[in-house]
């Protein structure tokens, strides 16, 4: 049997390839799409939560409407800035976003 | 009353700050017409006070901060009023020494900080008393800091930061206190007079150690006792002849006065049990001090350090907690006041004229300038507590007082021996800077110089003749708590 | 009105007049301010009088035919008033439950006479000053000191709190101090004033630290209460004594004893008339009347043998060492301490009344001989007496009063010292024959070099000083509390011709002399023991059968006369200058048995070595370790600041690790 | 009136955006037409406090909610009178601005009235995007650009673990309502629960950048407009402060005690680290970053003490913290406008060259630093009594400690303001506008600090309601 | 519910998504992330929610794919560089310890699952929460203006 468990599982491995992502890729646009992996990761729970948990509200599962919302919004900022990233730096990788520190 | 003597500096700095003309002359003179009107006013709040019957006068409280159980509750007893006194006294001396300035901020700056004295010697509330004890210490920065001499800057922020250590812990303390008595009171209230009636309450609390040294870390390091005393040579040095006038008239008060206040008032039983160690702390301080103010080749620093030893006096007579030691520790406080402040007038003055405190290039002073040199000298003699000046009976009530107390008889043997080598250092430098044939020119006393040194020479003579002007008044402060003291100690 | 509710007018007028002298003499012309002060004076002096009159109508009178016969029950003759000893008391310090310190004014016998005698001495001492210090810088100054010093000094002899007894004396102190240094361009005078506050400040610590114990012992600072018998009860013996040499010590130090004698030689850099009012007749008296006045503590504690034998070695040492002087002043102040050791060896032998007679008699014929000596000075432009020029000739007055003064001090009957030092002996021969001994022996001594002195000054003509070349002038190092023996300046000027002294000098001279030889038969047998009639106190069995007083009287004036015949065979008969003592020992002499060395090299230098230690402990250890602590905030501020990177995976690591340890800290 | 505030924020940014493209030679139009929106919603929050009930499941009324309109109401006023500083209006137009900050501050009141965790996600992010945009909103400033870019993408990663926290909770307790959850949450919650709450906290403490969740603050600072950077000081920390407490209250049930603990911590780290980062910055901006970092330390202290101290002390210091960091950044906008950056070496004798503006700058620089008399010292000091109250005194004393550690880098500014000599750089002008704008805060900092009993009394009875 | 369906579904979604995240090609990372996506959706079908998985399918599926594909083009992102060795550190410490944070998920036996009609999903929607789902048009509103914003120059 397919349990709660597995789905959890499963989006915490999501998780952890996304969180591995953020943190390895250097292009920028790379590091979107693994945050977007998070999302989906989140929205992915959400869903399995609301099948197993809460048959009456199914309140999770119009959470992770919510999240897909969310996240395209997210994304349309998000490039929207990388592109002022690339017209300003001339790449949109991470090296090139770290002349602020201390 | 207490309002008026509080107030009325602060809006008049603020009326100084606000003068269109940076260099307004207008500036100084009402700093000087404010500092002689409230020193009249505190002058007749100190002889209307009833001395027989003490207690607090001029009580004013209004509901401040409800919701921490804290007012604004202020009045006066003979403990605060010699200092309410000196005050505005110090204040208007201050002003005139710096007549030559004309930056208005300075004397705003002076302004301000006589109505955060006044309004921490007044405070019958902790909050209200750290919120003065606080409000004191970004005047003194600014007046260090910008008007001082050439290491302004280090010394500014070391005499910020010092200060800021022993003020936090004060605080911490303070509000500990104030919750832990709260089940004692059956109210949470920061009021001083309704926390001294649960004295004994406190007194049995496991934690009164920690409050104890949280409020008294404070007031060490204001006072300044050894160790924590190595801001004081470099702010004194620093700071500008009205800025030095004020912390070693006044400023070094604030400890000495607290110590009475809170860790007397509040922790008679913490006191006791520690006790030895403050007056070793005392001991230290007094012939430490001493031989450090012999080795200064800087003028003001030799006397900045000369204070150290004068407040180990200070310390030793409330260590003794005995009615003769408080005594002693309350007229010394006031007499270096006066006198420590007649020194740094001389001294600021002089420097001025010479360009210089290096005291290997001074030679003559009193030949060539005979008011200036002998004021000075007068002062120097006072600082090592010449009998019939006020630092004498200060001195030796605190060492009398000292000799009584059970835990620090002891120590009073070996720290008399710091009133010979503070002599020594005093007539040395007297012998260095002030005798000898005059080199150079030094143009003596100006007329208004003349003026702010004379009261300061006056009370300096006559608090050593005549104590029955201080003593009852200090009785009135002291018994009170003695009383409750014995209470709790029982 | 009686002059006993006057009395505290006689310390306060003098004060005022230093007040108004200090504010106003600038203004004051001519000799005004000199005169102003001795008018004070003698309104005082005559207070002080009448005070004496007062309470020798007033005070019991013993029977001392009696006493001597053995009789003592029926000793007493008048039981004295009353309300004697007088007493007046205000509120000055009070503290609650406490006694406090209130200001008392306690007059019995012996403060009467000391008091009259102050106010005398003082007087003719202001009157000589008003010609001596004409032409000085600052002589209004001057006057002003003197009468500060002489309040202060009156102050404490009629002082009934020995708080207020301490204030005088550092007051005293004070005065000494300004007066010694009165010349103060002078790097001489300047070390001497220095080293004479920094010795008697040390040996007030004991007095201070007295006081204390014995506040804590009996609750009172109180003269009179320290006599009764009910307070000693309270007072352990052994505590006694150790109070008692506290207070000792402090005295030993006011009155230049061995081994705190070194700042008195010194202390000659002053005016004349200072070393005459203050280093001979009274302040350093002032430490004689203070021992007297613990006097009761000293029996009770059974301490008296260390004041006899501190007065014995002081009155032989100094006695011994006057003679390798050449400064007039010099072997007056050897002279000086000397004498004092009399005192003291009189009062630790239970000749108390001896003791205080002495005390005033000395003070009257030191007074003299130290203005006689400012006249000589005055007149010859000198202190050398090896270049004084036959004195004799041009100052006949200066010459006659300085006799005078001189055969007092050597002990010839009739003048005063004769009376009062040979009971004095006759003490010490009833309760330590060897302390007897060491007295005569400095009485011998005494006897030669005074007229060694007088021979060489007044009789013999100018010669070059023998003294000069060996002058030790060498300063000290660091603190500088340095002996100042240097020679005198500025040099005598070529071809001077003395003169006699003014009217003023004159005349005090001439009066001090009188008084010299009043005070001396006041106390002696032949004027019934008026003096100690007064001032016999209780059973001290102190006064001896007249036969054998008889007998002492005989043999200290032989030993005087053997003094001075030698001194007459060597210097007078003989050429002063071919006498030589033996180098080693003349120089040793000089240096004064390298006492002052001892201090400098060994007490001052161990006392001031952790100065630099402490202070260099202070600048870089203590606020270093503040600094430190700033620098350090710093430094791991500068490193902490690396962890902000500015690389996004990082920060995003961070966030992380955030987690992972909230996660960690909850789950436990 | 909280929906009626709703509606009015949503439709104002609506037409604030829409008018926008034809008032960019007159940006003071549209700053009026935000600042009478926000005028009216302030008095419409006063109203909102005495309501009751829950709007459509989603959005509690109350006085909480009414609280935090009225506070986020007046940060938008500010923030619209702030923008008129900037005389001549932004490079990139003046009018979005007024629109993107107008539902930020939706986001933040729906934030805190929120009833589940949808509506507090949904809140937070509406004031988080607003606050991406406008760090970035010069896209000409590189350093905006690469703050937003960080900010963004930090942004992001925080969202999803939140998201993630949000489902195990979910998980843990079946229910997305603060009570749900409440309900099924014990003091010793699951792992499941543990680890949904610490993730919720990363969300959470991102906004309040708490160490370690702090790093994009001082960037987005060092790279933002200084309006633009005051906003973010002031408007995202004062909605999430608030909604924490909500949910510490209704959400977080038994587990409170727990999440609690984990609050103290943070803060305290945070309270630490800020201030030894804060000790050697150079550009005041960034030094003003950290320094908010440290306040919001001092901030999660209050709020971890869980007293009715600790939350009046919460709203008190938000308040207080209203006004002076605006006032500061206002400030900085104010000369940034005429020429001069904001670091310490541009600084250099500024109290000379312009004695009014250089007082102004010391009062709010000192109420930071927690001087008496101001309202930065009765901040700090509300806090410490309530960590006294709740017996915190480890973290008390970390604290009073680190007030140290503020003064030291507080006075780094007034020391460049007055003890520096200005050298040859001129006199400073600033415009009426500013020094008006600058006056009135100042004023409010002092009084605040001087008599606050009436704020406090009305702040102790929009709190008490956390406390049932 | 087929446990080799989920297991199916997860095995590629798990490739895919470790796909998206390590492959330099940003365009080929671009589609393994649509297809991850695309599997997410079938996994909402698994989980009883076809109309989640449409809109899976339409939004996260194709759109934001597409719309990142085009922002690759636009910023000339062939590739993504290598990550640095410190980077590859971080990121399986982190990914280490999520593994360790999730392992408390297994523990969930829960098995039966309720399938959620679009209907009941819709009404949802509308009903419980209707002010959240007009706060989210808000929220595309102000990202749409926030894009605008950022991406124009001011005329003049």
């Amino acid at each position: 049997m397919v349990t709660l468990g597995h789905f959890l599982l499963l989006s915490g491995l999501l998780m952890a390839i996304g969180l591995y992502g953020v943190l390895t890729r250097r292009n920028l646009i790379a590091v979107l799409m693994s945050v977007e992996i998070l999302l989906n990761a989140a929205a992915l729970a959400f869903v399995s939560v609301a099948a197993y948990r809460d048959p009456h509200l199914f309140a999770g599962q119009i959470f992770a409407l919510f999240i897909i919302v969310v996240a395209a919004a997210e994304l349309s900022i998000g490039f929207a800035i990388l592109l002022n990233v690339y017209r300003s730096h001339g790449v949109v990788e991470s090296d090139a976003i770290s002349e602020m520190r201390g | 009353m207490t309002l008026l003597l509080i107030f009325l500096p602060i809006v008049a700095a603020a009326l100084v700050g606000l003068l269109p003309d940076p260099k307004a002359e207008a500036g100084k003179r009402i700093a000087l017409g404010v500092a002689l009107f409230t020193l009249l006013a505190s002058v007749g709040v100190y002889f209307a006070y009833p001395v027989g019957s003490g207690g607090f006068v001029s009580q004013f409280r209004l509901d401040w901060l409800r919701l921490i159980g804290s007012s604004f509750h202020v009045g006066l007893d003979g403990l605060s009023l010699p200092f309410v006194a000196l005050t505005p006294l110090l204040t208007a001396v201050s002003v005139l020494a710096s007549w030559r300035k004309t930056d208005k901020g300075f004397f705003a700056l002076m302004l301000l900080l006589q109505g955060a004295l006044v309004g921490l010697f007044a405070a019958l509330d902790l909050i209200v008393f750290f919120l003065f004890f606080e409000a004191v210490l970004v005047p003194m920065y600014f007046m260090i800091a910008i008007w001082g001499y050439e290491e302004r800057r280090y010394a500014a922020v070391k005499f910020l930061i010092y200060s800021l250590v022993g003020s936090v812990f004060m605080l911490a303390a303070m509000l500990a206190t104030a919750y832990l008595a709260q089940p004692a009171l059956g109210e949470l209230s920061f009021d001083y007079l309704k926390l001294l009636s649960a004295s004994g309450y406190l007194a049995a609390l496991p934690a009164a150690a920690w409050l104890f040294w949280g409020f008294a870390i404070a007031f060490l390091i204001k006072l300044p006792a050894v160790p924590v005393h190595t801001w004081l040579p470099h702010a004194h040095t620093q700071a500008p002849t009205a800025g030095s006038i004020f912390l070693a008239g006044l400023l070094l008060k604030m400890g000495g006065y607290g110590l009475i206040r809170f860790n007397l008032a509040l922790f008679p039983g913490e006191l006791k049990h520690f006790s030895g160690l403050l007056a070793i702390v005392a001991f230290v301080s007094i012939v430490y001090g001493a031989y450090v103010t012999l080795a200064q080749r800087d003028l003001k620093r030799l006397i900045a350090n000369s204070s150290v030893n004068h407040m180990g006096y200070v310390l030793l007579g409330i260590a003794s907690m005995t009615a003769v030691g408080l005594h002693g520790a309350v007229y010394q406080m006031v007499a270096h006041g006066v006198i420590t402040g007649l020194m740094f007038l001389m001294v600021g003055l002089l420097a001025e004229r010479t360009h210089t405190r290096e005291i290997a290039a001074m030679k003559g002073v009193y030949p060539a300038a005979p008011k200036l040199g002998g004021v000075l000298w007068l002062a120097l003699l006072g600082g090592l507590g010449l009998p019939g000046l006020a630092g004498f009976l200060g001195e030796f009530q605190s060492l009398w007082g000292g000799f009584l107390g059970v835990m620090t008889r002891p120590y009073v043997w070996w720290a008399v021996f710091g009133i010979v080598i503070l002599a020594g250092a005093m007539l040395w430098t007297i012998q260095r800077v002030l005798l000898g044939k005059a080199e150079t020119e030094v143009a003596d006393l100006e007329p208004y110089e003349v003026y702010a040194a004379a009261p300061l020479v006056f009370l300096a003579v006559l608090l050593g003749l005549v104590p029955a002007l201080l003593t009852p008044w200090i009785d009135a402060g002291i018994q009170p708590i003695l009383t409750l003291v014995q209470e709790v100690l029982k | 009105m009686s002059y006993v509710e006057l009395s505290y007018w006689i310390p306060l007028l003098p004060a005022l007049g230093f007040a108004v002298l200090i504010l106003f003499g600038r203004s004051l012309p001519g000799r005004l301010a000199g005169w102003l002060a001795t008018g004070v004076m003698a309104v005082s002096a005559v207070l002080a009088l009448g005070l004496l009159r007062d309470v020798a109508l007033a005070a019991p009178h013993w029977d001392l035919a009696a006493i001597f016969s053995g009789q003592s029950e029926s000793a007493l003759l008048a039981p004295g008033s009353p309300d004697f000893p007088f007493r007046l008391e205000w509120n000055w310090l009070a503290i609650k439950g406490q006694a406090g310190i209130p200001l008392v004014i306690y007059v019995d016998a012996l403060a009467a006479i000391v008091t009259a005698m102050v106010a005398l001495a003082s007087l003719f001492i202001h009157m000589f000053s008003i010609g001596y210090m004409w032409g000085e810088e600052r002589y209004h100054t001057f006057f002003a000191f003197l009468q500060l010093f002489s309040a202060a000094m009156l102050a404490f002899v009629l002082a009934g709190n020995f708080f207020h007894s301490l204030l005088a004396w550092e007051v005293m102190g004070l005065m000494s101090y300004l007066l010694i240094g009165f010349l103060y361009k002078k790097k001489t005078a300047q070390q001497a004033q220095k080293k004479a506050f920094i010795t008697t400040k040390l040996a007030d610590l004991g007095f201070m630290i007295g006081l204390f114990w014995l506040y804590l012992l009996i609750g009172n600072f109180d003269l009179a209460d320290l006599a009764s018998e009910h307070t000693l009860a309270l007072i352990p013996a052994g505590t006694a004594a150790v109070i008692g040499l506290l207070v000792f010590v402090a005295s030993v130090g006011k009155s230049a004893q061995f081994p705190l004698h070194v700042w008195l030689l010194d202390a000659m850099e002053g005016p004349t008339p200072v070393s005459a009012m203050i280093h001979a007749a009274t302040m350093v008296s002032a430490g004689v009347y203070l021992t007297a006045r613990f006097y009761p503590l000293l029996i009770h504690g059974h301490a008296l043998m260390v004041v006899a034998w501190v007065g014995a070695i002081t009155a032989l040492f100094a006695a011994v060492i006057a003679p390798a002087f050449a400064d007039v002043k010099k072997i007056l102040a050897w002279s000086t301490v000397s004498q004092l050791g009399y005192m003291f060896l009189g009062l630790g032998v239970f000749g108390w009344a001896a003791a205080m007679f002495h005390l005033v008699a000395h003070a009257f014929f030191k007074a003299l001989l130290f203005l006689g000596s400012g006249s000589m000075i005055h007149g010859a432009k000198t202190q050398d007496i090896f270049e004084m020029n036959r004195l004799k000739k041009y100052m006949p007055w200066t010459y006659l009063t300085f006799l005078v003064g001189s055969l007092a001090l050597m002990g010839i009957p009739p003048f005063a010292g004769f009376w009062s030092k040979d009971l004095v002996l006759h003490a010490a021969e009833e309760h330590a024959p060897i302390l007897w001994l060491m007295g005569l022996t400095a009485a011998f001594f005494t006897a030669f070099y005074t007229t060694r002195l007088i021979v060489i000054a007044f009789h013999k003509p100018a010669m070059p000083s023998p003294w000069k070349a060996a002058a030790w002038t060498k300063g000290a190092p660091w603190l500088n509390l340095g002996p100042a023996d240097a020679p005198p300046d500025p040099e005598p000027p070529q071809g001077h011709h003395p003169h006699e002294s003014g009217f003023e000098m004159v005349t005090a001279l001439v009066s001090l002399a009188i008084l010299s030889i009043v005070v001396g038969l006041w106390g002696s047998p032949w004027a019934d023991y008026g003096l100690l009639k007064l001032l016999y106190w209780g059973d001290a069995p102190e006064i001896l059968p007249v036969g054998k007083l008889l007998s002492g009287y005989v043999i200290g004036t032989l030993v005087a006369l053997s003094g001075i015949g030698l001194a007459w065979y060597w210097y007078a008969a003989g050429d002063p200058l071919k006498q030589r003592a033996p180098l080693w020992l003349t120089r040793a002499l000089q240096r004064r048995l390298y006492i002052d060395e001892f201090y400098y090299k060994v007490v001052a230098a161990l006392g001031q070595s952790p100065t630099y230690v402490l202070a260099f402990f202070d600048r870089w250890v203590i606020d270093g370790l503040v600094d430190l602590s700033g620098w350090l905030a710093l430094v791991a501020s500068s490193f902490l600041r690396y962890l902000q990177s500015g690389r996004f995976a990082v920060y995003a690591f961070y966030m992380l690790l955030g987690v992972l340890a909230l996660y960690l800290g909850g789950i436990r | 009136m909280t929906l009626a505030v709703i509606i009015l924020l949503a439709l104002g940014g609506l037409a604030l955006a829409l008018a926008a493209p034809n008032f960019d030679e007159r940006p003071t139009v549209l700053g009026g037409i935000s600042g009478t929106i926000f005028g009216v919603t302030l008095l419409l929050g006063f109203a909102a406090m005495h309501e009751s009930g829950v709007l459509y499941g989603a959005v509690q009324q109350g006085p909480l909610t009414g609280l935090a309109i009225v506070l986020l109401s007046l940060v938008g006023l500010l923030a619209a009178a702030g923008a008129a500083i900037r005389e001549n209006g932004f490079a990139a137009g003046s009018g979005e601005v007024h629109a993107l900050m107008m539902w930020g501050i939706l986001g933040g009141v729906l934030l805190v009235g929120s009833a589940h965790l949808l509506m507090f996600f949904l809140g937070l992010e509406l004031s988080a995007y607003s606050t991406y945009v406008l760090v970035g909103y010069d896209r000409d400033r590189r350093f905006g650009t690469e703050a937003a870019a960080k900010y963004l993408m930090l942004g992001a990663v925080g969202s999803a673990l939140l998201l993630f926290g949000m489902a195990l909770l979910y998980a843990e307790t079946g229910s997305i309502a603060y009570a749900g959850i409440a309900a099924g949450l014990s003091a010793h919650p699951s792992a499941l629960a543990v680890g949904g709450l610490a993730l919720m906290l990363v969300g959470i403490g991102f906004k309040l950048a708490w160490v370690p969740f702090h790093a994009w603050a001082p960037d987005a600072y060092q790279g933002a407009l200084p309006l633009m950077a005051g906003y973010l000081s002031v408007a995202p920390k004062t909605a999430v402060a608030l909604g924490l407490a909500v949910m510490l209250t209704q959400a977080f049930g038994d587990a409170a005690g727990m999440v609690r603990g984990w609050i103290t911590a943070l803060a305290a780290v945070s309270v630490v680290l800020g201030s030894f980062w804060a000790m050697g910055q150079g550009d005041i901006k960034r030094l003003l970053a950290y320094s908010t970092i440290v306040h919001m330390g001092f901030l999660g202290m209050g709020l971890a003490s869980g007293t009715l101290t600790g939350y009046v002390a919460v709203a008190y210091y938000l308040a207080a913290y209203i006004v002076t960091s605006l006032g500061m950044f206002f400030s900085l906008e104010a000369l940034e406008a005429h020429g001069i950056a904001s670091n310490l070496e541009a600084w250099k004798g500024l109290g000379r060259r312009n004695p009014m503006v250089g007082v102004l700058i010391a009062v709010f620089v000192l109420s930071l630093a927690g001087a008496p008399l101001l309202a930065g010292f009765l901040a700090k000091l509300y806090v410490f009594a309530a960590l006294a109250q709740a017996g915190s005194w480890a973290a008390l004393i970390v604290a009073v400690i680190m007030v140290i550690f503020g003064y030291f880098f507080y006075f780094r500014i007034l020391t460049a303001l007055f003890l520096e000599e200005p050298g040859e750089k001129p006199a400073v002008e600033v415009s009426a506008t500013a020094i008006s704008l600058m006056f009135i805060l100042a004023a409010a900092v002092f009084v605040l600090g001087v008599w606050p009993s009436p704020l406090m009394q009305w702040l102790k009875t929009a709190v008490a309601s956390l406390m049932i | 519910m087929s446990l080799t369906a989920f297991y199916a579904l997860a095995a590629f979604i798990l490739l895919f998504a470790l796909l998206a995240v390590t492959t330099a090609n940003m365009v080929r990372a671009a589609l393994s992330l649509a297809v991850t996506f695309f599997l997410i959706a079938g996994l909402y079908v698994l989980l009883g929610s076809p109309a989640l998985a449409a809109i899976q399918f339409m939004v996260n599926a194709s759109a934001i794919p597409i719309m990142t594909l085009f922002i690759i083009m636009m910023t000339q992102s062939r590739n993504s560089p290598a990550p640095k060795s410190w980077q590859i550190a971080l990121g399986a410490l982190a990914a280490a310890a999520a593994l360790v944070f999730f392992r408390v998920a297994v523990d969930h036996g829960d098995s039966s699952v309720a399938s959620a009609s679009p209907a009941v999903l819709g009404e949802g929607l509308l009903r419980a929460a209707l002010l959240p789902f007009e706060v989210a048009s808000v929220l595309l509103l102000l990202a749409m203006v926030g894009a605008i914003v950022l991406a124009r120059r001011r005329a003049g």
